[in-house]
C-alpha cells in the first residue's frame, strides 16, 4: 500500500539558507581527514597490486628481468613510495580490522561474542597470515 | 528476489578485498617493498620465488588477492570521487572505468598467473 | 563571582540578510550552566530577537541540537563550563537548510522516516486479550540500542554524505528502520529492505563513521548501516544462487 | 483556501496521538489533523521516566487499582472514571506491546512490572526509566502508518473558533512561515499537556505553558480542580530535572542531613531495609513533598545555593542494579550534577510536577463545549482527584486519548458541516495579533513578567497555602495581567518569530494562574495536594466536590463547586504505613518487593 502523507508545513521555503558543502569538507576536522586518508588507502592498495603484476611479469621474463626489477625497487622513488605504500596499507588494515565488530554480529550459541573478541580475532588472524608468508618468503 | 541493483555484490567484493588486503599486503609491502631492497633481508632467488608462485594454492592466493584488491581499489576510488570531489554527474563514466580497470586488472593476473604455473 | 564568557552566536535573518552573520554577546555562568541556559540568558535579557528551539533541557527531547565550536551537540546536554574561557560559537546545525539563525529545517529527515515504515508490520494481528507477544530481555537488547534515537540530527549533521547527497536517507532513519528488523515482533525487514537498498539507502554510506561519535543516545547508526550492509548482500547472494527458492 | 477536517487535534503528546490513532482505527474515511507547537516526538510525554500502571500480575486485582487510586486521590476522583480507567489501561498497554513499545521484560519474555509509590502492589510497566519517551517514540511512529493524520508540525493555536456555541476548528500560526491560518473541523480535541511553567521551580519542559486550558477557558469551557498542583518530592536543585520515583521504588532511601531516613516521623511507616508498598519511600507525592517542608522548618535539610534539599540515597543499590533498572537517572546526575549515584548521595528537593486539574470533561472526554474534547494532563476527567499516583498519568494519556478520539470521532461523523462564516474569525484574530504582537512599543519585557509571575504563584500557591497570600498572589496577577498589555517586543520578524511565541505562551500562563489562586482561595479544606494551614482538615462536608473556574467577560474567575461521583468507595481515611486500610483486599503488603528481573 502507498502511504501518502500531506504535510501542513512548508516543504521548502526560497528563504531558507542553504549552505553548499564545500569541496575541501574533508579539511573541516581531523576525523574528516582521517576518513579521507582511510579511504585514500585504496590507491596504495591499487598501486601495490600493480607493483605485484610488475613483479609477475618479470618472474615471467626470466631471471634477468627479476634482477632488473629488484634493482628497480631499490631506486630512491620506487623505495620512498613503497615506504609511504607501508605506512597507507598497515593503516588500512588497522581500519579495516576496527570496523569489523561494528559490522557483523557474531554470536557462538545464543551469546553474543563481544566486539573486542571480534576485533582481537582479526589480529590474531592477521599476525597468522603475515607469519605464514613471511616463512615461505624468507625460505624461498 | 533478484536486485536490480549491483550494489551488494560490489559491496561484498569491496569488503572482501578490504579484508584480503589488510591481511596479506603490509607483510608482502614490507618484504618485497621495503626490507628487499634496503638489504635488511635477502631477496628470494629467481628460482625459488619463481617454485612458490608456481604452487597451485600460492598462485590462488596471489590471485585472490590481485583480483579483490582491485575491486576493492575501484569501489572506494568510485565513492572518493563521488563524495569528495563532489563529481555525481559523472557517476557513471567513473564506474564503468574503475570496475572496468580492476577487470582488466584481474585478467592481467590471471594470465601472468597461468603463463607462471 | 560568576564568571562571564563570550558567546558568538549565528545569526540569520531571512528578511533583511541572504548570508548568515554572528552576534557577540557576554553571559555570566557557572558550572551547573549549559550553552542552552547562556543561550536563554541572551534571549531573557539582551536580545528577545534570538531564534533557537529548546524544550525538555534534559537531553531527551531532541530538539536543541547545535553546532557548538564546530561540533554537533545538545546544547542542553554541554556545558559553558567546558568551553571557558571562550569565546564559543554556537551555529545551527549543519547540513539543514536555515530558516532562522539556530533553527535547521528537518522535514526531510521526517518524510524518509516515513518511507521506512518504523512501525512492526505483521502479516497477522494478535487480538488484544491474546497477551503479550513474547520478548526475552536478550531479544529485548537486539535491538533496544537503536531505539534509543531521540531524532536530535546530530548525526545527519555530522554526516558528510548527507551534506553532499541530500537524497542519502541517513543514519538515524536507517537505525530507526533497522531497530524494527531486529524486533522479534516484526515481519517487515523485506518491505524495508526495498528503500534501504536503493542506492540512497545503505549504499550511500561509506562509513564515514561520525554519526556514530556524535551520537548523545549511543544509538550507533554507522554500525546499524554496516551491520544492514552485510544483511543486504547475503540476502542477494542467496537471491543470486537461488533465484526461485526461499 | 481553508483546510478542513472531520476532527483537529491540538497537541502530538500521549494523548494526541493515542486520539489520532483512535479516530484513524474508528473511521477510516475521517479526515485528521494533528497540531502541535513541537514536532510531536518533541512533546513532554518523551521526558516521563518511571512507568506506566496497568494490572497484570497474578496477584493484582482491579479492585486494588482503583482504591489505590481514588484513596491516593484523597477521594477527590471521579469513581465512575477510575473505574473505567483502571479497567482499559491494561489493555491500552497491551496495544502499546503489540505497536512495538519495548517495555522491559521477565526472563521468560513477557511483561515485567515495577512497585510505584502508593500502589500496593506491583503493577507499573516500565521501559527501563525511559518509559514515556519510549511510549512516545512508539505511538509516533505507528501514527506514521495512517495515511488520513495529516500532520501541522510547529503550528501554534493562539485561539479555537466557536460559532453558534459550538467549537468548530482552531486559528494557528504557522511558525516556518508566519502566517495565520484557520483549520475548520467539526470536532477539536485539546491535548495540550500540563502548565508547570506557571511555577518557577518545575520538572516540566518549557512548552507546557497551559495554552490548551486557557483555549478551552476562553472559549467557555470551565476549568476543574485547578487548585491541585503536584509537586514531585524528588528533583534535582537548579535545573528541576526529576529523579524518577522509580529510584526510590528500587529501593532507594530519602535522608536529611543527618543520614536520619525522616518520613518515619510522618506517619509514613517505619523504615525497612527493602521498599514496601504504600510505605516511607513509596508513600504519595502530596506526603512526601509536605513531609520536606516540615523537616526543613526544623532545620534538618541542607543548604545549597540553590534551596534546601534532602538527600536521596541510592548507594546499597550497587552498580548492576543502578544501570539495569534506573540508567537514566545515572546519566542524568552525571551530566546535570556532576556526581555518580553509585558512589555519591544524591540532592534533591520538591518541584512542581503535574497539574491535577485541567479542561473539565466527563469520562468521554467531551468538554460542555459542544465539539470540543480534551484528553491528558490538559483535561481533567478526574481520575486523579486531588494527588495523582505516580506511573497513573501514562496509562491516562492512552485510556482517555482512546475514548476521546472515538467520541470525537463519533461526533463528527454526525455533525453538521463547519459553517463556513466561522472563517471571519481568522480575520479578527490575525488583526488581534498583529495589534498585540507586533503594532505596540511596550516597555515590559517578557522574561520578567514571566519571572514575577512565578515567584508570586511559589509565594501564594506552593505546599502549603493559606488565605492571605492566596489574596495578595490574586492581586498581584491582576497587576501583571495590565502590565501584559505594555510587553515589548522586539522581534519583527515573521519567520519563526519565537519571541511571540513566548508571549503568547505567557498570557496562557497568566490565565491558568488566576483560576489556579481563584480554586485554592475558594477550597477551604486540605486535601492531598492542595494543604491551607488555615483550614488544616478535609472538610467533606462542605468540598467533597469538584471546583470548576468560568471566565466572566471582564476576564475574572468565578468559582463554583460540583459534587464528585461516588461508586463503591465512600469516603475514608487515607493511611500509609503499616497500618493498613480495612478489608483483606486493600491489605499494605508488608513484605520486601523487588520488581521483574528483566533490563
Ligand atoms: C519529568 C516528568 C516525568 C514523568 N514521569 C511520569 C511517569 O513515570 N509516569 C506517568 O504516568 N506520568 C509521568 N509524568 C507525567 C506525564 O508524562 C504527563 O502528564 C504526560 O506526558 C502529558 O501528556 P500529554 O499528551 O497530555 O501532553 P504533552 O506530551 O505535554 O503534549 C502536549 C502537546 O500539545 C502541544 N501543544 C501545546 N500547546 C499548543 C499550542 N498552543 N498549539 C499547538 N500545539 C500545542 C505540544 O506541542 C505537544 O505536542 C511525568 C512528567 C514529567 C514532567
Ligand atoms: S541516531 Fe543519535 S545522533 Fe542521530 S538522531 Fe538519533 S539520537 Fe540523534
Ligand atoms: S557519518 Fe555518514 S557515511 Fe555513514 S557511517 Fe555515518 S552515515
Ligand atoms: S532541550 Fe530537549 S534535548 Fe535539549
Amino acid at each position: 500500500m502507498e502511504q501518502t502523507h500531506t504535510y501542513g508545513d512548508t516543504p521548502y521555503h526560497p528563504r531558507w539558507l542553504r549552505r553548499r558543502v564545500s569541496t575541501y569538507w574533508w579539511l573541516w576536522k581531523p576525523a574528516y581527514l582521517r576518513f579521507i586518508l582511510r579511504e585514500g588507502s585504496c590507491m596504495f592498495v591499487g598501486w601495490f597490486t600493480v607493483y605485484l603484476l610488475l613483479l609477475l611479469a618479470a618472474l615471467l621474463e626470466g631471471p634477468l628481468a627479476y634482477e632488473l626489477f629488484l634493482a628497480w625497487s631499490a631506486t630512491p622513488a620506487v623505495l620512498i613510495v613503497n615506504v609511504v605504500t607501508l605506512g597507507f596499507v598497515v593503516f588500512h588494515a588497522i581500519t579495516f580490522f576496527q570496523a569489523a565488530p561494528q559490522a557483523m554480529v557474531v554470536r557462538l550459541g545464543r551469546a553474543r561474542v563481544a566486539p573486542q573478541t571480534v576485533l582481537l580475532g582479526h589480529y590474531a588472524g592477521w599476525v597468522v597470515v603475515s607469519a605464514v608468508v613471511a616463512f615461505f618468503l624468507l625460505g624461498a | 528476489m533478484l536486485r536490480r541493483h549491483p550494489e551488494p555484490l560490489l559491496w561484498m567484493l569491496f569488503s572482501a578485498g578490504g579484508v584480503v588486503s589488510g591481511m596479506l599486503m603490509p607483510v608482502l609491502v614490507l618484504l618485497f617493498g621495503v626490507a628487499y631492497p634496503l638489504g635488511v633481508v635477502d631477496a628470494p632467488t629467481y628460482d625459488g620465488l619463481r617454485a612458490l608462485v608456481a604452487n597451485p594454492i600460492a598462485a590462488l592466493v596471489l590471485f585472490t588477492l590481485c583480483a579483490l584488491s582491485f575491486l576493492h581499489w575501484a569501489h572506494r576510488f568510485r565513492h572518493t570521487l563521488y563524495d569528495g570531489l563532489q563529481i555525481k554527474h559523472l557517476n557513471e563514466v567513473i564506474a564503468v572505468v574503475s570496475y572496468g580497470v580492476a577487470l582488466v586488472g584481474s585478467g592481467v593476473a590471471a594470465y601472468l598467473l597461468w603463463q607462471l604455473s | 563571582m560568576a564568571q562571564r564568557i563570550r558567546l558568538q552566536i549565528a545569526r540569520y535573518r531571512p528578511e533583511q540578510e541572504s548570508e548568515a552573520t554572528f552576534d557577540e554577546y557576554e553571559v555570566p555562568y557557572t558550572k551547573e550552566m549549559a550553552v542552552l541556559d547562556g543561550l536563554n540568558f541572551v534571549k531573557d535579557r539582551l536580545d528577545g530577537t534570538l531564534a533557537y528551539r529548546w524544550s525538555c533541557r534534559m537531553g531527551i527531547c531532541g530538539s536543541c541540537g547545535m553546532t557548538v565550536n564546530g561540533e554537533p551537540k545538545l546544547t542542553c546536554a554541554t556545558f559553558l563550563g567546558d568551553y571557558a574561557p571562550g569565546p564559543l560559537r554556537v551555529e545551527p546545525l549543519r547540513n539543514f537548510p536555515v530558516i532562522r539563525d539556530l533553527i535547521v529545517d528537518i522535514g526531510d529527515f521526517m518524510r524518509k522516516l516515513v518511507r521506512v515504515k518504523p512501525w512492526i508490520v505483521r502479516s497477522a494481528e494478535k487480538p488484544i486479550a491474546g497477551g503479550e507477544y513474547l520478548q526475552t530481555p536478550e531479544q529485548l537488547e537486539e535491538y533496544k540500542p537503536f531505539s534509543m534515537c531521540i531524532n536530535c540530527m546530530l548525526c545527519y549533521s555530522a554526516c558528510p554524505i548527507y551534506g553532499l547527497d541530500p537524497k542519502f536517507i541517513g543514519p538515524a532513519a536507517i537505525a530507526l528502520a533497522q531497530r524494527y528488523n531486529l524486533d522479534n515482533r516484526d515481519e517487515g525487514s523485506a518491505d524495508r529492505m526495498e528503500v534501504l537498498s536503493e542506492h540512497e539507502g545503505i549504499w550511500g554510506c561509506t562509513f564515514v563513521g561520525e554519526c556514530t561519535k556524535v551520537c548523545p543516545k549511543h544509538v550507533d547508526p554507522a554500525g546499524a548501516i554496516q551491520r544492514y550492509k552485510l544483511t543486504a548482500a547475503i540476502d542477494s547472494m542467496k537471491a543470486f544462487f537461488a533465484p526461485r527458492g526461499a | 483556501m481553508t483546510p478542513s477536517y472531520d476532527v483537529v487535534l491540538v497537541g502530538g503528546g500521549g494523548a494526541g496521538l493515542r486520539a489520532a490513532i483512535a479516530i484513524a482505527e474508528t473511521n477510516p474515511r475521517l479526515t485528521i489533523a494533528v497540531v502541535s507547537k513541537v514536532y510531536p516526538m518533541r512533546s513532554h510525554t518523551v521526558s516521563a521516566e518511571g512507568g506506566a500502571a496497568g494490572v497484570i500480575a497474578p496477584d493484582d486485582s482491579i479492585d486494588e487499582h482503583i482504591y489505590d487510586t481514588i484513596s491516593g486521590g484523597d477521594w477527590l476522583c471521579d469513581q465512575d472514571a477510575v473505574e473505567a480507567f483502571v479497567h482499559e489501561a491494561p489493555q491500552e498497554l497491551m496495544r502499546l506491546e503489540h505497536w512495538g513499545c519495548p517495555w522491559s521484560r521477565e526472563p521468560d519474555g513477557r511483561v515485567a512490572v515495577r512497585p510505584f509509590g502508593g500502589m500496593k502492589k506491583m503493577r507499573t510497566w516500565f521501559a527501563a526509566d525511559k518509559t514515556g519517551f519510549h511510549m512516545l517514540h512508539t505511538l509516533f511512529q505507528t501514527s506514521l502508518k495512517y495515511g488520513g493524520v495529516t500532520r501541522y508540525d510547529e503550528w501554534f493555536v493562539t485561539r479555537l473558533l466557536v460559532d453558534d456555541g459550538r467549537v468548530q476548528g482552531v486559528v494557528a500560526i504557522d511558525l516556518k512561515s508566519g502566517r495565520v491560518e484557520a483549520i475548520t473541523a467539526k470536532a477539536v480535541i485539546l491535548c495540550t499537556g500540563g502548565c508547570g511553567k506557571v511555577f518557577p521551580f518545575t520538572t516540566n519542559a518549557a512548552i507546557k505553558t497551559g495554552d490548551g486550558m486557557t483555549l478551552a477557558y476562553r472559549a467557555g469551557a470551565p476549568l476543574k480542580d485547578m487548585e491541585f498542583v503536584q509537586y514531585h518530592p524528588t528533583g534535582l536543585p537548579f535545573t528541576g530535572i526529576l529523579i524518577t520515583e522509580a529510584a526510590r521504588a528500587e529501593g532507594g532511601y530519602l535522608i536529611n542531613k543527618d543520614g536520619y531516613r525522616y518520613l518515619q516521623d510522618y506517619n509514613l511507616g517505619t523504615p525497612q531495609p527493602h521498599p514496601v508498598f504504600r510505605s516511607m519511600e513509596l508513600g504519595p507525592r502530596d506526603r512526601l513533598s509536605q513531609a520536606f517542608v516540615k523537616e526543613m522548618e526544623k532545620g534538618r535539610t541542607i543548604e545549597t545555593p540553590y534551596g534546601h534539599v534532602v538527600h536521596l540515597d541510592l548507594r546499597h543499590l550497587g552498580e548492576k542494579k543502578i544501570n539495569a533498572k534506573i540508567p537514566f537517572v545515572r546519566e542524568l546526575c552525571t551530566k546535570y550534577q556532576n556526581l555518580d549515584p553509585v558512589r555519591d548521595l544524591i540532592p534533591v528537593r520538591p518541584v512542581v510536577h503535574y497539574m491535577m486539574g485541567g479542561i473539565h470533561t466527563d469520562i468521554h472526554g467531551a468538554t460542555p463545549l459542544p465539539g470540543l474534547f480534551a484528553a491528558g494532563e490538559a483535561a481533567c476527567v478526574s481520575i486523579n482527584g486531588a494527588n495523582r499516583l505516580g506511573s497513573n498519568s501514562l496509562p491516562e494519556l492512552l485510556v482517555f486519548g482512546a475514548r476521546a478520539g472515538r467520541a470525537a470521532a463519533e461526533y463528527a461523523s454526525q455533525a453538521r458541516e463547519v459553517d463556513p462564516r466561522v472563517i471571519a474569525q481568522k480575520t479578527d484574530e490575525h488583526r488581534r495579533l498583529e495589534q498585540e504582537l507586533f503594532g505596540r512599543k511596550g516597555r515590559e519585557r517578557i522574561a520578567t513578567l514571566r519571572d514575577e509571575m512565578q515567584k508570586t504563584m511559589e509565594a501564594s500557591a506552593g505546599i502549603y497555602r493559606a488565605a492571605p497570600a492566596l489574596r495578595q498572589g490574586v492581586a498581584e496577577l491582576q497587576r501583571l495581567q495590565e502590565r501584559y498589555a505594555d510587553i515589548a517586543i522586539e522581534d519583527h520578524s515573521r519567520t519563526f518569530n519565537t519571541e511571540r511565541v513566548s508571549a503568547l505562551e505567557l498570557s496562557f500562563l497568566l490565565d491558568v494562574a488566576q483560576s489556579m489562586l481563584a480554586a485554592a482561595l475558594a477550597r477551604e479544606e486540605s486535601r492531598g495536594a492542595h494543604q491551607r494551614t488555615d483550614f488544616p482538615k478535609r472538610d467533606d462536608q462542605r468540598f467533597l466536590a469538584h471546583s470548576l473556574v468560568s471566565r466572566n467577560a471582564d476576564g475574572s474567575c468565578r468559582v463554583e463547586h460540583r459534587p464528585v461521583t461516588i461508586t463503591r468507595w465512600p469516603p475514608g481515611e487515607r493511611v500509609y504505613g503499616e497500618a493498613a486500610p480495612h478489608g483483606t483486599a486493600h491489605q499494605a503488603a508488608d513484605r520486601p518487593l523487588s520488581s521483574g528481573a528483566g533490563v
